[in-house]
């Protein structure tokens, strides 16, 4: 890979370091308009950030190196990640690295790291904490990999630049297939951020959290990696459904600065839309009972695959 | 002339015995004979393989390479047997069943039992064959009523009665034979019941009387082969009798009724220009393997249990000659040899397991190994060989057996497959609990020799990687002969 | 040379020994029981020296003489002894009741017939239609070791077997050679001291000759 | 090593050698220095060179040998070719790590002295190599059931414990019928030459009909060896019944030697004709595999829960056999090439991983004497060496990216993703459930591997006695860094390993992935646009990154770090019982997955003073399969038994109506 490229692939990974806390501030923003409250402001997240990067750092006794290990690890692993989906442009050299299965990959192993750390303190809600979001992630990680392989179905490649080439720049056709991804899609969206319906990011009750229960040890620096890392899970996750559903103006290839100066707006305004959207999903919803989420996820994993078999049936 | 020892040291060595064979050094006389016998019947094998079949004493004695590989197990067998019996009836004599006088009956019928095996092994006159045969019933009745006890009376008292019929029945099969015979050799006194001539003349006797008379013979010898269902005698026999007795039954006498019905079958293939002998065979062979390893899940008692798979290992023996051709022979004889071999091997540990417990009852014997590990892996090894698992050689014969079936009858194969699996499973549980786990058995007041287990598994195991070249050529021109 | 007579004689002799092991088959009385036995071995002896004489097969003597010394003389004798010493005069009861147990042996006798029919048509010696008898008694003998309750009793069967086969070989074929018949007499011999041995043994640890003491070694 | 033949005698000499060792450790018997601190690591070597001599030789044409033994018209046929150098390459590295462990493992007064179980365990490495090896029915058998025997010894080392007696009968009896299966299934292959040499068999041309039989023949055969559900039932029995090092060896070894034989029959010998061959093969692998996972994460005994996994990856494999079939019987070589590569990988990746794991399982044990997942805990502090080596395990057969698992099960998901190009609709619609299916179970495993690693080795010790475990010593240590290091490196160099395997493929499919293999560091079996991934790209990126951030961090950060007890979430105290059991941990699959058990649970009543929680969860097999045809069995016996009612007078009828019979029948 040229150095042009490389550093085309560092910026965007720097691009998606610096711009997903302000989703999540979006996002919390929006919501508290719903709920007629004036809110934080968009920057809260960067704040809270900043404010736990000063902090001192309180570490259980019986912490092994495992638990200070695992906030770098997430956010390395996030970073990957949005170096491997394209959010401005397609021409991603680290996309040759791992196509959309080894995408799920990175994501189970960042979440089996999270859930080791919990496990590590011994505490009841770690433990806790950690069997639920191993659940949600059992059932949410075959929902992903049937949701890119309808996609891939399509492209015929599971590399996600393929894809959004094939879906953004070939001839524009209707995929039903498509339709019920993106449902299922969202479902896995929620409930792999922690969002309402399945999990409640903003609480700490303890018997109804589950990603709060994972990271209730960390503080400080620790605590702000990972805060950082969900919000760059949470902008991975929205960048690779813009990916898949609403690729239009995407730069293809590394990109010229006119495409980018599509790009970038583009880009923003679905910010936007999906911040203000999610908020609106987990206003209008009320957080399930625990034990609904496996149906819930279920669900999305039999959408995901009924995708598949409709494209297969209908060939396209 | 090692003819001559052959038959010869056995008789006077059970006249010296009938005598002597009271003294403590009885055992070591026993011995002495059973291995100048040994050595006798190498020496005659040797010959025989240098020179090749030999035909005398007026034409009443006849070795070919059939029944003088049958004399070499016979009388190793009859030798390790008296190697072990000696410390065996030490120990029984200190466990006080059994007294003087007992000692010096089974010393000196021990020898006259080998002396009829020989007698009917090596004699050409099927006459013979019958006198022998039935001696071997009397001896062997002496030596399983040897305790005294009500159970070996009983089971001396079936075998007797079912024996001794089941051989009338051979002895009209016989004069059958011989009224067929007459018609073409004409009445020349005593000629008209050698083998040999018999085989010469096979192709002009009458079918319809040979088919009569193999019936007779098969369910006469049959009898003492233990096809079921004829087979009832056996396993009280096996199970009440001293051990070194169970041990010569399965290993000697089974081989040898069996041998004396492959001759007859010989002759009356040559006669009746069907497979009706061959079929009648693998019918039998088919029943009992298959009756036999169901039955040995109801057992309690080992050496009965042990009985029982000896009917099975018979059965599978009989239906391979029954099948025939060389392959199927072959494999039938190799399967005899082996099968004498670790049967007499178990039947060893087994006798001494049974001292340690003081019972023949399977949940009264545990943890043999960690008590006396060599009797425990004797144990152990030896049954494994009997269930024909590699590398041992029953599973050679198995092998070549099955292969045999699935090539000419193909329905035979499953069902004997069947029958094999519930035989493990059947044999396996119960001796694996014998021979592991936690134990409360005693030592033996006198050491066991298991030298002789040790030798008959490690031939076996032999047999089963390597069959050396002259027994193979050897078995071949058996099988070549049986046909 | 053959003469109508002599094998008029043989078959009546036949005849007799059929009659003879049906009575045994239905006679309840063990010492009437062993003087039949008595009987059937004299009945053998005659017949095989009508054999002798007509055919001119010496050695045929011998076993006569064997026969008579054995079958008519010395097993009698000891049975008879035994049976006093034993106390064993009375067969209680058969497994069958006599009538059943004739009627199916009049279906052995014809079906042993029928299956010597070929053979005799084989046959060159006088004693041609013989064979079948022959065979009818073993078959006879065997059933009466069958039915009958007494360890005694079925020696006796035991022995008319033996008698059976004894007839046959010089019936069929004009005895066996030698060397064969006294192997078998001797056999025959030694087996019956030996029962004689077991019947006490029997005695001192069942305290009765009655089989169904010897019932104990079995699968449950 | 130049010269192929020099070459093939070493091979063929190395089990001969390992016998030999074998042999040595009865001179003396009962002492452990010189089993374990001489003999075992001799073994190591010789596992190393037979890997390294098969190694090199991959590429070579097949070699053939014929020895003076066996039966007469039968001798011993060895051949050596690109299949069974695989996986003779398999046995001697994995066995390498594990004899090295057992050096150091071996304790005196522990069931069978050590100097016989050294003679065991290296009768059962010989065998599986000459399984490997053998090329003839006879040797074949011979060599199989051999090892099934010692493996049997080395399961009963210790024999005192009634359940561990039962588990060796039942693994014995399965493979001894397994075994006879096989033995039928070579029966049929030999088509009418009666030759039983493996050559005959590859000539023999069989009717579709006979070749179908003789592969259910050998999927069952192969099937109960390898623990392919219904046949697993001796699998959760034996594996923790062992000693851990032998559980290594059956799990990570000896299973793959029974994968071989199923590939030897399938496409050496049957040329894989028939699609729905695959499709069996497929829906049992599926099905397995589901199975394995969701009872493994049902359980609370360490070695259980890894013994259920290895159910779990064998029915990866044999769903990996069965896309190959498909895709044969299709005529698409290179996607046939693709799912044979990712099943001869998972072989390589399970075997090193599981056995990693098994041997550390022996070390917890040695350092606690305990086995239940119940009493363990916060092992990490204790054990950093076991902990940290067994991380790398854990991720590895949890099929996480960048280590070895996850190469297999991303081209077995590569497989399925063309299937859509097949001609037969019908499996096009069945297979996406398969992928979906696939996706679920590794999901699942990793679900698996968190509760078995966070449970043991995390979070606080559950009993008190753990304060005093202690890690492993050298030779243990050694085993298990061979063994995670097979593991990284399989994770991170699949190009040039699947490079090796061309041969292979050529063998078994006249087709390979040859020349899409261009770059060592990108693996794009089909196309670089269609698909690709390189670990090596990827692990360099996300260490760099891992190091970015920390020195990035420090240089941002001021505060400093204390250390004080957890946050006790309000209640007076925080003890180790507050923390999830294994039980409790395994909840939510039970609660799933509930009709795959058969469980039975007693709840305490609210008021019970000292409410006791209890739950099992049993096999619905063993009711459904095994207890019925034994009680069959007994029954059958029981009827027959009925001939042997001790009345002489009835014996005596028997014998008669024989004799009639007979005479009727002749007449």
């Amino acid at each position: 890979m040229n150095t042009r490229a490389f550093t085309m692939q560092l910026i965007a990974i720097a691009f998606a370091i610096i711009v997903a806390p302000l989703l999540i501030g979006w996002v919390n923003q929006c919501r508290a308009w719903l709920q007629n409250r004036r809110g934080p402001g968009i920057l809260q997240p960067y704040r809270l950030i900043r404010k736990l990067f000063h902090k001192d750092a309180v570490i259980a006794t019986n912490a092994s190196p495992l638990f200070r290990l695992v906030p770098y690890v997430q956010f390395a692993s996030m970073g990957l990640a949005a170096g491997i989906i394209p959010s401005l442009w397609t021409g991603l050299p680290f996309a040759d690295a791992a196509d959309t299965i080894a995408l799920v990959g990175l994501f189970a192993t960042a979440r089996m790291f999270l859930a080791l750390a919990a496990m590590d303190i011994g505490t009841a809600f770690g433990s806790m904490g950690a069997r639920r979001e191993m659940l949600v992630g059992f059932l949410a990680e075959p929902a992903l990999l049937m949701v890119f392989f309808t996609a891939s179905l399509i492209s015929h490649s599971t590399s996600l630049p393929t894809m959004v080439n094939v879906l953004a720049h070939g001839p524009l056709a209707i995929y039903p297939s498509l339709a019920f991804a993106s449902i299922s899609f969202l479902m896995v969206l929620l409930a792999e951020n922690a969002r309402i319906p399945v999990d409640n990011p903003s609480t700490h009750l303890e018997l109804t959290m589950i990603h709060e229960a994972t990271v209730l040890e960390y503080s400080a620096r620790h605590l702000a990696l990972i805060e950082w890392a969900s919000a760059l899970k949470l902008f991975n996750y929205v960048c690779i459904g813009f990916a898949l559903f609403v690729p239009w103006g995407l730069a293809q290839g590394l990109g010229n600065l006119p495409d980018l100066a599509i790009a970038v707006p583009a880009l923003f305004i679905k910010l936007v839309a999906v911040g203000f959207g999610l908020a609106l999903v987990e206003t209008i919803n009320a957080k399930m009972r625990i034990f609904r989420v496996p149906e819930f996820l279920a669900s999305a994993f039999l959408l995901a695959v009924l995708g598949l078999l409709v494209h297969l049936l209908l060939g396209h | 002339m090692e003819l001559i020892i052959l038959l010869v040291l056995p008789p006077l060595g059970s006249l010296l015995l009938a005598l002597v064979g009271e003294r403590d050094w009885a055992a070591e006389v026993n011995i002495l004979v059973s291995a100048g016998t040994f050595a006798a019947g190498a020496w005659l094998t040797m010959h025989v393989i240098a020179h090749g079949p030999i035909l005398t004493g007026n034409e009443e004695f006849f070795i070919d390479p059939f029944n003088v590989f049958l004399v070499a197990l016979t009388s190793f067998v009859g030798f390790t047997t008296s190697l072990f019996s000696r410390t065996y009836m030490r120990i029984e004599q200190h466990h006080g069943r059994l007294n003087r006088r007992q000692l010096r009956l089974y010393h000196s019928m021990f020898q006259l039992f080998m002396f009829t095996m020989l007698l009917a092994l090596t004699t050409n006159n099927m006459g013979i064959l019958w006198v022998a045969m039935e001696g071997a019933t009397l001896t062997t009745v002496l030596l399983v009523s040897l305790y005294r006890t009500p159970a070996s009376i009983e089971a001396a008292w079936k075998y007797f009665i079912l024996c001794g019929v089941g051989l009338a029945q051979a002895l009209f099969g016989t004069i059958l034979l011989y009224f067929a015979a007459e018609k073409v050799l004409g009445n020349v006194g005593t000629t008209a019941l050698l083998w040999t001539r018999l085989n010469q003349v096979k192709g002009q006797m009458e079918p319809t009387v040979l088919s009569l008379a193999f019936v007779f013979l098969l369910v006469g010898y049959g009898t003492k082969v233990g096809l079921v269902p004829l087979h009832n005698w056996l396993p009280d026999a096996h199970a009440e009798g001293p051990t070194p007795v169970s041990a010569v039954l399965s290993g000697l006498l089974l081989n040898v009724a069996l041998y004396a019905v492959v001759r007859c079958k010989v002759l009356v293939e040559g006669s009746v220009h069907s497979d009706l002998a061959g079929n009648l065979m693998m019918g039998f062979g088919l029943v009992s393997v298959v009756v036999a390893s169901f039955l040995l899940w109801r057992q309690k008692d080992i050496k009965r249990m042990f009985a029982y798979s000896s009917i099975e290992h018979m059965g599978i023996a009989t239906f391979a000659f029954g099948m025939g051709g060389p392959i199927a022979n072959f494999a039938a004889l190799l399967h005899m040899t082996v099968h004498s071999l670790t049967k007499s091997s178990i039947f060893f540990t087994v006798g001494h397991a049974t001292q340690k417990a003081g019972s023949q009852a399977m949940d009264k014997i545990r943890g043999l190994i960690t008590v006396n590990p060599t009797v425990g892996w004797g144990l152990m090894i030896g049954t494994l060989a009997i269930l024909g698992m590699p590398p041992f050689g029953v599973f050679t014969s198995e092998f070549l057996i099955l292969i045999t079936a699935m090539r000419d009858h193909p329905w035979a194969t499953p069902i004997l497959l069947l029958a094999l699996a519930v035989a493990f499973g059947a044999i396996f549980s119960r001796v694996q609990a014998m021979v592991f786990g936690e134990t409360d058995l005693k030592r033996l007041p006198h050491s066991p020799t298991l030298l002789p287990v040790f030798t008959h598994l490690t031939i076996v195991l032999i047999l089963g990687l390597y069959i050396p070249h002259y027994l193979a050529d050897w078995y071949r021109e058996a099988a070549r002969i049986i046909g | 040379m053959v003469t109508p007579l002599s094998s008029q004689l043989i078959d009546l002799c036949a005849a007799v020994l059929l009659l003879l092991s049906f009575s045994m088959l239905s006679q309840r009385r063990v010492l009437t029981l062993v003087d039949l036995f008595a009987l059937q071995g004299g009945t053998l002896f005659v017949s095989i020296v009508v054999v002798a004489w007509n055919t001119h097969q010496y050695q045929l003597f011998y076993s006569a003489a064997l026969t008579l010394v054995l079958k008519v003389i010395f097993l009698p004798l000891i049975l008879n002894r035994l049976i006093r010493r034993l106390g064993a005069q009375w067969e209680t009861e058969t497994l069958l009741n006599a009538s059943a147990t004739m009627l199916i042996g009049l279906l052995l006798v014809i079906f042993a017939f029928t299956l010597a029919e070929p053979i005799s048509r084989l046959a060159s010696t006088i004693t041609r239609s013989t064979l079948g008898i022959a065979l009818a008694i073993v078959m006879l003998s065997f059933l009466m070791m069958i039915t009958r309750r007494k360890a005694v009793t079925q020696v006796i069967g035991f022995l008319a077997m033996e008698n059976g086969l004894f007839f046959a070989a010089t019936s069929a074929t004009y005895g066996m050679p030698m060397v064969v018949e006294l192997g078998v007499a001797l056999d025959v011999l030694v087996g019956m001291v030996i029962l004689g041995v077991f019947f006490f043994h029997i005695r001192e640890q069942f305290d009765s000759l009655d089989l169904h003491n010897l019932e104990s070694l079995k699968e449950d | 090593m130049t010269d192929p033949t020099c070459a093939f005698f070493g091979i063929t000499l190395i089990p001969v050698a390992w016998l030999v060792i074998g042999l040595l450790g009865l001179v003396r018997i009962r002492s452990v220095p010189w089993v374990g601190r001489i003999l075992f690591p001799v073994s190591a070597l010789l596992g190393l060179l037979l890997g390294a001599m098969a190694l090199s030789g991959l590429a070579l044409p097949a070699q053939t040998l014929v020895l003076p033994l066996g039966l007469p018209s039968l001798p011993f046929h060895v051949r050596l070719d690109g299949l069974s150098r695989f996986f003779l390459m398999l046995i001697g590295f994995t066995s390498a790590g594990i004899s090295m462990f057992s050096a150091g493992y071996l304790r005196p007064g522990e069931g069978t002295p050590p100097g016989l179980m050294c003679l065991q365990y290296h009768v059962f490495l010989a065998s599986m190599a000459v399984v490997v090896l053998a090329n003839d029915a006879y040797l074949f058998m011979v060599a199989w059931e051999s090892m099934a025997l010692s493996s049997y010894f080395l399961v009963t080392t210790e024999h005192r414990l009634p359940e561990i007696r039962r588990a060796g009968f039942i693994y014995l009896l399965i493979a001894h019928i397994g075994a006879i299966s096989i033995l039928l299934c070579f029966g049929v292959l030999q088509g009418g030459s009666w030759r039983f040499t493996f050559d005959a068999m590859r000539a023999a041309h069989l009717t579709p009909l006979w070749a179908s039989l003789a592969f259910v023949l050998a999927l069952f055969g192969f099937g109960a060896k390898a623990g392919l559900v219904p046949l697993h039932v001796w699998l959760p029995e034996a594996h923790p019944a062992a000693p851990s090092p032998v559980s290594a060896l059956m799990s990570g070894v000896m299973l793959e030697v029974a994968i071989y034989g199923l590939l030897r029959v399938t496409f050496d010998f049957l040329h894989a004709q028939l699609w729905w061959w695959g499709l069996l093969a497929l829906g049992l692998g599926l099905f397995t595999a589901l199975f394995g996972v969701v009872f493994a994460a049902a359980q609370t005994d360490m070695k259980r829960l890894l013994a259920y996994s290895s159910i779990e990856n064998i029915g990866i494999i044999f769903l990996g056999v069965g896309l190959t079939i498909i895709f044969h019987a299709f005529h698409m070589a290179l996607l046939a090439a693709v799912a044979l590569a990712a099943t001869l990988y998972h072989c390589l990746s399970h075997a090193f991983s599981k056995s990693l794991l098994f041997l550390s399982t022996g070390s917890v044990l040695h350092a606690t004497r305990e086995r239940s997942l119940g009493k363990l805990g916060g092992l990490i502090h204790r054990m950093p060496w076991v902990a940290w080596l067994t991380l790398i395990g854990t991720l590895a057969i949890a099929g996480l990216p960048p280590l070895s698992g996850f190469v297999s099960e991303w081209l077995l998901l590569q497989a399925f993703l063309f299937t859509p190009s097949l001609p037969h609709s019908f499996i096009n619609m069945l297979l996406p459930i398969g992928a979906a299916a696939l996706a679920l179970v590794s999901a699942l495993a990793a679900y698996v591997m968190v509760k078995f690693y966070g449970v043991i080795f995390l979070g606080q010790p559950r009993e008190p006695t753990l304060q005093d475990a202690h890690d492993c010593g050298r030779p243990e240590r050694i085993g298990l860094l061979w063994l995670a290091l097979g593991c990284v490196l399989l994770g991170l160099l699949p190009v040039p390993i699947l490079a090796l395997l061309n041969s292979v493929s050529r063998e078994l499919l006249g087709a390979s992935l040859g020349g899409r293999l261009q770059h060592w560091w990108l693996l794009a079996p089909i196309a670089p646009e269609r698909a690709s991934y390189s670990p090596v790209l990827f692990m360099l990126s996300t260490v760099a990154l891992v190091t970015l951030v920390t020195v990035a961090v420090h240089l941002l950060y001021h505060g400093k770090v204390r250390k004080t007890e957890p946050w006790g979430c309000g209640f007076p105290v925080v003890t180790a019982r507050m923390q999830d059991t294994a039980e409790g941990f395994g909840q939510p699959i039970r609660q799933i997955f509930e009709p795959f058990f058969r469980m039975s649970r007693t709840l305490p009543s609210p008021f019970d003073t000292a409410p006791h929680y209890r739950v099992q969860v049993d096999d619905h097999f063993w009711y459904w399969l095994y207890a019925p045809v034994a009680t069959v069995i007994q029954g059958v016996a029981r009827m027959t038994a009925v001939i042997q009612r001790g009345r002489i007078s009835v014996y005596l009828l028997f014998s008669f109506l024989t004799l009639l019979a007979l005479l009727v029948f002749v007449l």
